[in-house]
This record gives C-alpha cells, structure tokens and sequence, in this order.
C-alpha cells in the first residue's frame, strides 16, 4: 500500500532535535505516521517529546526499534553523511529534505545507496505522503484527501498549489511524492511512475515537472512505452530565462538543453496531456479518472 | 557561482596544469605595461561572466604595448551581453599548432561527472556536437574510483593519435587528471579548457579555462567563495542572497513574490499566460520570517521598471501570518507608489488574511486571479 | 573443464610488447593457451609476432576478438589500473603477475571486480595452469602433469619444487593456481578450494601457505566444514623471526599473528595432514588418491 | 619501511594533528639547547625502529636541562632490541589528564584499512585487545568512500562518551579523519597515536606517532622514501635491497641463496629441519642476472659467521646457466673461502650444469640432498 512509504513504514528522523527535524517530528506524529525513533548523535538516550527514543547512531536506533525509512532534516554539510550512515544502518529508504547539498556528497551517495539496495528521496524535496496513512517530509497533511490521484513533482509549494486544486476539484490523491528540485536526486520521474503503475490504489498521475536537465523527456518517453494509466503534466518555467538558475539548482536552461518548450513537446509526443496552468492539472486528471 | 577567466587559470595552474603567464588589469596603463613584461605579442581579453566574447570584439591580439593599451581602452567599459567589462587578462600570444577542447562536466542524466574531449577545439563544443559528434570522445567517471588513467589515456590518444604525437597524448593525459582534481577541489560543475593547444614548442598548454561552481558547495570551499566577483553580478541578485532570498531580474513590470521556487516559476508563465511580463523571479523559501518580506518587497520595488507587485504564498512551512506582518512593515516602512495584490493561502490563512485586513489589505485566495488582477493593475 | 581457466579461455596478454609480457606470451601460446589479443596502449593495429593483433585498449580487444580473461605484465604503477581497464572492459578473469603493486591499490581493485562480478588473481603470482589444457602466467609448462591434484599455494616456485615432486613421484595434477604472496590478493586459498571440490577432475589437494595473515586457518576451517576431498598442507617459514618481512609483501609474521607455528596447528586441527618438507607433499598427497 | 616517530609526528601535523613541538637532537648538547628553548619539564625519547623503548629505558622525563643533558647521554649510543640509538626526541612533558589509542590499520583477514580505537591508552594495544577487547572500537573502512563522518563521530563518542567531554570527542573524530588522510598520503599498513592524550587544557594531543609504510607504495612517494633512514637499518640489507635482492640477515651459519621467497622460506625450514642454521633468508628474485648471484654471494660471505654456502635454484624464469654464470664470475672475482653446494634444476637446467663442471662445481639436482649436505659441510 502506499508509493515508497505505507503503513508498515517504521521512521527515523534524523535530525530530531533540531529546530526544523523537531516541527516535523510532531506533525508527521499527528499525521499518523508511526515515528519510532529520532537521532542526534550526542543527544542518545533522552526521548523526543516524552515519546519517540532519541539515539546517537542510526545503528543503535534500527537495532533497538527495527526502522525501515529515515528522514533527514540535518543541515546541508551533514545531509549526505546522514544518508551514508543510515544506508550503512540498513534503512531502505532514505528521504533527504535539506537544501544545499552539494552535487559531488549526491554524486558518492547514490552508487552507496545502488550497492545496498537502498532508496534515496531528495535531496532538496517535501517528502512523501500516502493521504490518510503516512506521511515522511514536510508535505502539509492538512490539503490532501484520500483518492485516486498520483502526484510527482520536482517542487514543493507548486506541488501543494496543484494538490490543493485537486483536493478542491473533489479529486483526492493516492500518494504525493516530491522528488526534488536538485540536478541529482535519488527517485526520478521514472522510478515513481513505475511505482504508480503498479500500485492499485492509483488511477491517473500527474507529472510536475520544471525547466532544466532531461527527466521530463525521459518520463514522458517512459509514459508511452510502459504505462497503462493516464498521465497529466505541468511544466514551470515557461517564461524563465536561459543560464540563469531559478531558485532550485536543477531549474536552470544550459545551452539549449532544459528548455520548458522542449519538455512540453516531449510530454504531447508522448500521449502526456499538459496543463497551461496549475488549476487544469484538475481539469485534465478529472476528465481521465 | 560563476568565476572569470583568469581566476579559473588560476585553479588550474596551481594544480599544475601548464597556463602560459597572464596579468589581470583594470586599466589600458597597466594593460600597456603587462604588455611590456611580456615583451611579445599579447591578447587582451575581456574578463565577463558571458561567453561569445570573441564575436562580441572583447578578445583582440596587439603586436605592440602601445597598440595593446589602445585596444584595452576599446574593450574595458564595453557591454557583453549586458556585462560591463571591468577587467581585462593580458597574455602571451602562442603560436598554436593546433588547438582542442578538453571539459569535465556534471552530466545530469547520467548521474555522473564527464570528461569530454574533441581535437576540434577553438569553436563553441555544443556546435561540434551538432555538427560533428564523432569528433568527441566522452567517458563516464565513476566518483568512488576517479579518472582512470586508461581513461585519461585514451582521451589522450584521441586528441593527438599520431605515432609520433606520443608525448602530447601523455601531456593531456596527465593534464586530465590535473583538470579533475581542480573540477573536484573547486566544487564545479563545469571546468573546460578551450582551446587545449599545442604551441610551436611542441608543448600542450591551457589557454583559455572556463569554471562553473556548484553554489551549495560554496560553504565548505571558502577560497572558492573568496573569488566570487560582486561587480560583475547585479547588485540586486547580490543584496537577495544577501537576504537569504533567491531573485533573478527580468524584464517585465509584474514584481513577484513567491514561497518556492516552483511556484515562482508557475507564477510568471501564469503572469505572461494572462498578457503581463514579470520583472524578477523571487521566492522567499520555506522559512517565514517578516524580515525577508520586507527585503523582498524593497528588492521588487527598487526596479523602476515594476508597476504592479504581486504576492503569492501557499503557506506550508511558510506561515501566512508572518508573510502578512511582512507585508504589513513593509508597507510602513516605505511608501509604496504602485498596487500590490495579494494570494494568501495555507497555514494560518484566517491569522494572515485579519493582520491585512485591519491595514486595508485585501486578499484573494486562489492563484489566477490574483496573477490576473496584478497583471491588470501593471497596465 | 580447469580452476577459473580451462579451453575456452580466450586471453588478453596487457603489456604484451613489454620484456615479460611477450617472453611469456609466448610461453603461454606454445603451451596452447588462446593468446587471442595482446594490448599496448599506443601500439593498436601491429600484430605481436605476426600473429596476435594488438589493440590500444582493452575494451577494443575485447570487442574485436570476445576475450574473456586477461593477465597483466604491466610495470607496478600501471597494474591495478590494468586491472580496472580490463573489468571496465568486461573481462572476467584477471590475472596480476605484476610485483610490488601497493596494497591500496589493491584496496580500490577488488570492490571494483565484486561489482563487475570478475575475478581477480594475484597480484604477485605466478598464475594458474590446467596441465595439457591452458596456462595462464608463468608457471613453467614442463615440469607438470595431467592428473587427479589439485595445487594451490601463495608463492612462485616453491611450487614448482611441489609440482615437481609430484610430477615424479608420479602424480600429475588437475590444476595449479599461485594466489600470489601479497598481503591483499584477490582470490584466495577458499575460493580455490571451492573450485576443486566442484570440480569432477580433482581428487586430492595440496594446499602451500607460508607465514603472515590468516588465510590458511580461514582455509583449515573451510576444509573441515565444506571439503569431502582430502586436503594436504605446507607451510613455508617456520624458521623465519617475526616482524620481518620474508621476500613476500605478505609473509611477515606480525605480532603473535600469523606464524607457521599457529598455521600448522590450525591445519592439523582440521584435517589437513601437513609435510614437514616439500616432498612429501607427494608422499601424503599419494596416500590419498 | 619503517619511519621514525619524530617523522610520523611531523606527517601528522602536516596533515593538521594536534602535535606539541619536538625537537630531534643527536647530541647531549643539542638536547640541552632544546631542553632550554622548551623551557619546561621535557622528555627524551629514544629515536629507533623497535618498540618497547620505555621498558628499555630508552624514554625518561627531565626536569632541567642539565638532567635532559644528563639522560639524554645514556640514551644515545644504547641498544634497543639490537638497535642502536642515534637520535633521540626532545619534546614538552605535557600534563596529561587521560590516554587514549587511536590507530589504524591494514586489516589483511577483512581486505580493509580499519580504524581502532579504545580509551585505555599508553600500553600496548594487541594486550588491550587479549584482555579487555570490550576497550576497543573498531570499523571498517571503504577505500571507496573513505572514513564516514558518522563513523568517525561514533569514535570520538567511544574515547569521550561523556556529555562534558563532546568537545574532545569532535577533535578526535576530526583527528581521526586527518589520520586516514595522513595513512593514505604516506602509503602506510599502519599509523598510530598512543597515546592521544587530553591535556590539562582540555585539549586532544597526538604524543606519540607510529608509521608503517607499504614499500610498494614508495615508488610514487619519493618524500615518503626521503625519510629512510639508513643508519638505523642493517647495512646488508640496504646494500642488499640496492642490488634488488631481497635479504634478512639471520642467526646461523649456512648461508642460502635461493630464487623466490616461499622457495627461500622453505629452503630455511629445511637447513633447520635437518639440524642447521640458516644464516640468512635470501631471494635473488625471477629474473636471471649473473650480477645478482655475484652481489648475493657477496653479501653471504660478507657474514662471517657463514661457514657453509647453499644455492637452491628452482629455475623456472630463472635460467640455470645464467645462475651458473653467476657462480662462476663471484668465485672468479674473490677468494672463496667456505663450502659451496649448489642444487640446480629446470630451465636450462644441462647448461648450467655444464657451466659448473668446467670450474669443477658439482651440482645436486634435489633439494633435500643439497640442504643435508650443506648442513653437513657447515660442521
């Protein structure tokens, strides 16, 4: 059940004691995710809110809880090593939410990640959330509803922007999953495509693409040759302009690479109805459910 | 982060990488008088975050000192592409046997960085790559292993395979190693030599060098950071990061405030979708602090060009009350001559929505209709 | 048919035109070993006697003949980095015959084979042969034998001293593999072992440690849990003083660790009668056959 | 190749240890000028390749510089497990509030460098390790990743697990992470710090500094091969190591010269085995150079306690004749002295043969017989 995460999804939250780790700790508690342990390396031993075990190491918190995702909220310079320690911890999915890792930490993690069958969300994301189940990142649970509906994105508040015209179209959504807006990131387009075709409880997806590198292309030709369920999409950036980086350090047009012209093409070539604006990824996935 | 010619030299060289000599100078004086240093003919280069220089007149040879002021005078203070040039790198002219391109490049689809290399140098190498692909070899490299040096030897072999080219192919070899280290010390996603030539002495030297650093690694490589050159960016884009925002001016009227970059992005095709032009992208990030709304409005509004401002926030980690207490100091805090129009909409929606309407403000909810009154409002 | 070699190996000689290379290139192709390509980089496109093509990488000579097995003459600073060319390269087999190749070296080699699903022999070694059938290195092509025993042994000729006594006494051998006396090899006395009890034409083992390390008390263990073929052993330098290294990068006895005292009696524990000198390897070897 | 501790101390400050200062002096004089410019309580250390040099009496602490002046006198000159002293390390006696090890290592049964640490240190770590192993930590290295940051940080936690102590345990984790550096920059098989001291200050030292170096690796480590100090090794062995032989020097009396190691190793079993000694382990290697044979059998004869000559030849690349050749030209250029047997099979095996006879050398052709009757002759 679920996209990646589910039910049986028993969380670490890396970083808990942090400002940022510590606020989500508590919503995706109230969510209802089952949060079974936080990690502070120094802080081991005292409990986070009277209630989640706090431990130094992701070993410590995986042996003495039996965790099987983590989620990051450490600070960019230590974002990769907590991926590599959880990976080496035998966590299997690793949701990265920092911002500012650096391309080379991502370049070294992701072959760790390949070797251990582990599997990285982020860096740079809102994390994932199964409406009604579980939710892993900083995606709000307040705007989804339970429903038909796959959502990927490379954006966060766009991301709320289109859930939250769907959840009000009537439209609820079977998994949101924000893979990021960084040049590398672990889950691309393709492997939560995969997942939605395969997953029952999903009907049609949405794709929320944005300008820079080739994911959009290489999804909307993965679309065509390998799913059976309809596919809507949206592209940001269509005004932005060449070589300069908007905002996400993966959103930026190099050369004549990244263009939003080029993915959009790409998304009609392939049977991938696209939405001039974010209110019509409603429009388009309710006319195809 | 972009870094200048002569500050990539640099890098090079001190990973030991053979760069013929250069000055920089601000001046057609000290241009004239690295030009006597060098005692030879020189090239006075344009030093702009901008490529195409050379089809823009900023690279030019002079035979003499004199004539090497002369041509500085020409190009300091001239405009690529909306840079001004305010430095120039005087060198030595080479006699170039043959010129070729070597590069490491992050390549996104790959996951990987890539080392690619063409005999056909000089020119721009998206063009050889149009034109003329079987002229570049291009290898993978894994980043747990690095540059094999069968890899570097076959880049090598490729650029110079004759027989009796054995030593430039070792040189370039050996220089490819070097460039990756430097792509790898730096923090770059982009570090290229164009053109790689081979000088009447037989030698392989670096002539040109062309860096670009990954802006999130900038905070563990402070002598990079140290490069970083405040003239040749625009003020206003140096003030947002300054303020913890994210900004990029453009050319339109519509000034827009967003949380996130999607977003922001969504909320200018959105404006030009509805017949405006926005004038800057501009997301304020996940936190809410008033004090970056304020900066961001004062950013907006510094560009004579804005007629109309437009917020849009969906509030999710970004509460929507600070965002209207921002709004709120702001808005007392300078007089603002030109409409605003808001979209606020999330956490803590009722809070944010009374705090502006007790200031005369007043909100919509949804995002096309705010984009379309702002744009009306723009005239 | 062979241990890692046998007739349908098609070997790469790297280093080919150098002194050893071509020396025993063609000692290994009057032996009747498939020398199908030799690679010297920036020496593509000459024939090695007139005879085998030679390529300027090993992916080109993989390409144009199939080779599946390679061995390295190259100069130590070049050896791993052959090794890396040939599994980039596909090869399956890579046998190092290269001395004096640093042990970090090493360190960075083997994951890159595991990865590839390659094996690795030597470095340091002598390499293997399958008598009658293929001969991969330098072990001296006359003095074996065909027959039913199985050698395995970290040295060179030492070896052949063993061989040799077999050879006369008699019994020929079914393989002879040198792992290499380095302290970090890529295949060891168990993966040998391994092969021999698999394979139909070996009846007996000898086994020739020598001080430093633990492979032999892994490999006595090996044999009492997993081995119904006998096992014979020898192990060279009990008279060496410890904390020396004895020619061998690998033979140093380091502490209390690894001296053949500990060795022998690890071998007698499990099974594996031990010569108290190198011929009567055969004579305890013949007993059990 | 072993280095010195005031060499490893400064391998690791180059790579940013904490070091306190030391000074190398030869002299009694220069450590009481070093003793002055300390200006404290110091301690004089034994410079020498063998350990134990505390239980040998080869580290003392000094309150003046008259008594450092004093010890440093009996130091120098001593003989520490056959080793002579010729300099000793003159450093600040620190105040040292705990001890720690921290080391690491070439781990040959896991095929990894592993890091080891444990907070009982200052005394022997393999006793640490029989005796309370529960003391030591120790993790694994990936070489393709490097040490872990968080693997690091585990380690530092182990030494100083206490709340108050989180200072030191991020220096030594930060320590840690430079020591990797340092072990791989140098090629080591082994770096150690024991003890890693806290001071009175609270702050984490390195004192005492171990390096192993793989001799492989020094081919492209010339500064590492810099630091070789001749003196403090066997003159044979550096002489042997210049002819690229490979040779120790033993106890007995039979003298063995043999081509490859484990042939060696096995030849030495054996001159035992049948009630010799062997005076040497001696490897002329694979190829076949009469010069080698004529520099290995001086270095035998060189030992007078050699009294009986064995050549045990195996030829496989080794080439009989040319051993044979070598035989002949040692015997023809110095007075031998000694018995020689020589046992002579493979390649070309009759060649060689031959060769011997014309000089009147009988060859065995088996190994056993030629060990029993060089023991014999040996008396």
């Amino acid at each position: 059940m679920g996209i990646f995460i589910g039910g049986d999804t028993k969380l670490i939250v890396q970083g808990i004691t942090g400002r940022d780790g510590s606020f989500h700790a508590r919503q995706m508690i109230g969510y209802g995710t089952q949060v079974v342990a936080g990690v502070t390396p120094g802080r081991g031993g005292k409990a986070f809110d009277d209630a989640v075990p706090v431990f130094d190491t992701v070993a410590e918190a995986v042996a003495e809880t039996g965790a099987n995702a983590s989620v990051v909220y450490v600070p960019a310079r230590f974002a990769a090593d907590a991926g590599f320690e959880a990976i080496s911890a035998g966590v299997e999915l690793v949701v990265i939410i920092t911002e500012g890792v650096p391309v080379a930490d991502m370049l070294r993690l992701l072959p760790y990640a390949r070797e251990h069958g582990a599997r990285i969300v982020g860096p740079n994301c809102p994390g994932l959330i199964v409406p009604g189940v579980c939710k892993v990142g900083i995606l709000p649970g307040n705007i989804v509803a339970e429903g038909p509906a796959g959502i990927v994105s490379r954006s966060g508040t766009l991301t709320y922007e289109v859930i939250d015209c769907l959840t009000k179209a009537g439209i609820g959504q079977s998994a949101c999953v924000g893979i990021g807006g960084d040049p590398i990131v672990g889950t691309s387009f393709v492997d939560c495509l995969e997942a939605f075709e395969n997953d029952p409880r999903t009907a049609a997806v949405a794709l929320i693409g944005e300008i820079g590198g080739t994911d959009e292309q290489v999804a909307a030709e993965y679309v065509s040759k390998h799913m059976t369920k309809p596919v809507v999409g949206f592209i940001a950036g269509r005004s932005a302009p060449p070589g300069r980086r908007m905002g996400h350090a993966g959103a930026i047009i190099s050369g004549a690479e990244g263009t939003a012209a080029e993915k959009v093409r790409s998304f009609q070539e392939n049977g991938i109805a696209v939405a001039e604006r974010p209110v019509e990824v409603a429009d388009l996935l309710g006319a195809r459910l | 982060m972009n870094i200048h010619e002569y500050q990539a030299r640099a890098i090079l060289r001190d990973h030991g990488i053979p760069v013929p000599e250069g000055f920089v100078a601000e001046t057609p004086g000290e241009v004239r008088r690295a030009a006597e240093e060098i005692g030879a003919q020189v090239v006075v280069k344009a030093q702009v975050h901008a490529g195409g220089r050379g089809k823009a007149g900023g690279v030019k040879l002079a035979s003499t000192p004199a004539e090497a002021q002369e041509l500085a005078g020409a190009i300091l203070g001239m405009e690529i592409k909306g840079h001004a040039v305010r430095k120039v790198l005087v060198g030595p002219a080479e006699t170039i046997a043959s010129e070729a391109y070597v590069g490491i490049v992050l390549d996104r689809a790959q996951q990987a960085d890539a080392v690619m290399v063409s005999p056909a140098g000089g020119v721009d190498i998206e063009e050889v790559a149009a034109t003329n692909p079987a002229a570049i070899m291009t290898r993978r490299i894994d980043p747990r292993y690095g540059l094999f040096d069968h890899q570097a030897g076959e880049l090598g072999r490729f650029l110079y395979p004759e027989a009796e080219k054995a030593k430039q192919a070792r040189s370039a070899a050996a220089i490819l190693q070097k460039l990756y280290e430097a792509y790898l010390g730096s923090g770059a996603t982009l570090a290229e030599i164009n053109p790689l030539i081979v000088n009447g002495a037989g030698e392989v030297l670096a002539i040109d060098a062309k860096m670009n650093i990954d802006d999130n690694a900038l905070f563990r490589l402070p002598q990079i950071e140290a490069l970083r050159d405040p003239e040749a960016e625009d003020p206003a884009e140096t003030a947002a990061r300054a303020a913890g925002l994210s900004y990029v001016r453009l050319d339109g009227n519509i000034g827009c405030c967003v949380n996130g970059a999607g977003l922001a992005m969504a909320t200018m095709d959105l404006v030009k979708h509805y017949g405006g032009e926005p004038a800057n992208f501009l997301d304020i990030g996940g936190s809410s602090n008033p004090a970056k709304v304020v900066a961001a409005l004062e950013l907006i509004t510094a560009d004579s060009a804005v007629s109309s401002v437009l917020f849009n926030i969906f509030g999710g980690i970004t509460r929507c009350d600070d965002v209207a207490r921002g709004i709120v100091q702001a808005t007392d805090s300078f007089d603002l001559q030109i409409p605003i129009t808001i979209r606020l909409t999330g956490t803590n929606q009722a809070e944010g929505l009374a705090i502006l309407a007790r200031r005369g403000f007043q909100a919509l909810s949804d995002m096309d209709g705010a984009v379309r009154a702002a744009v009306e409002l723009g005239g």
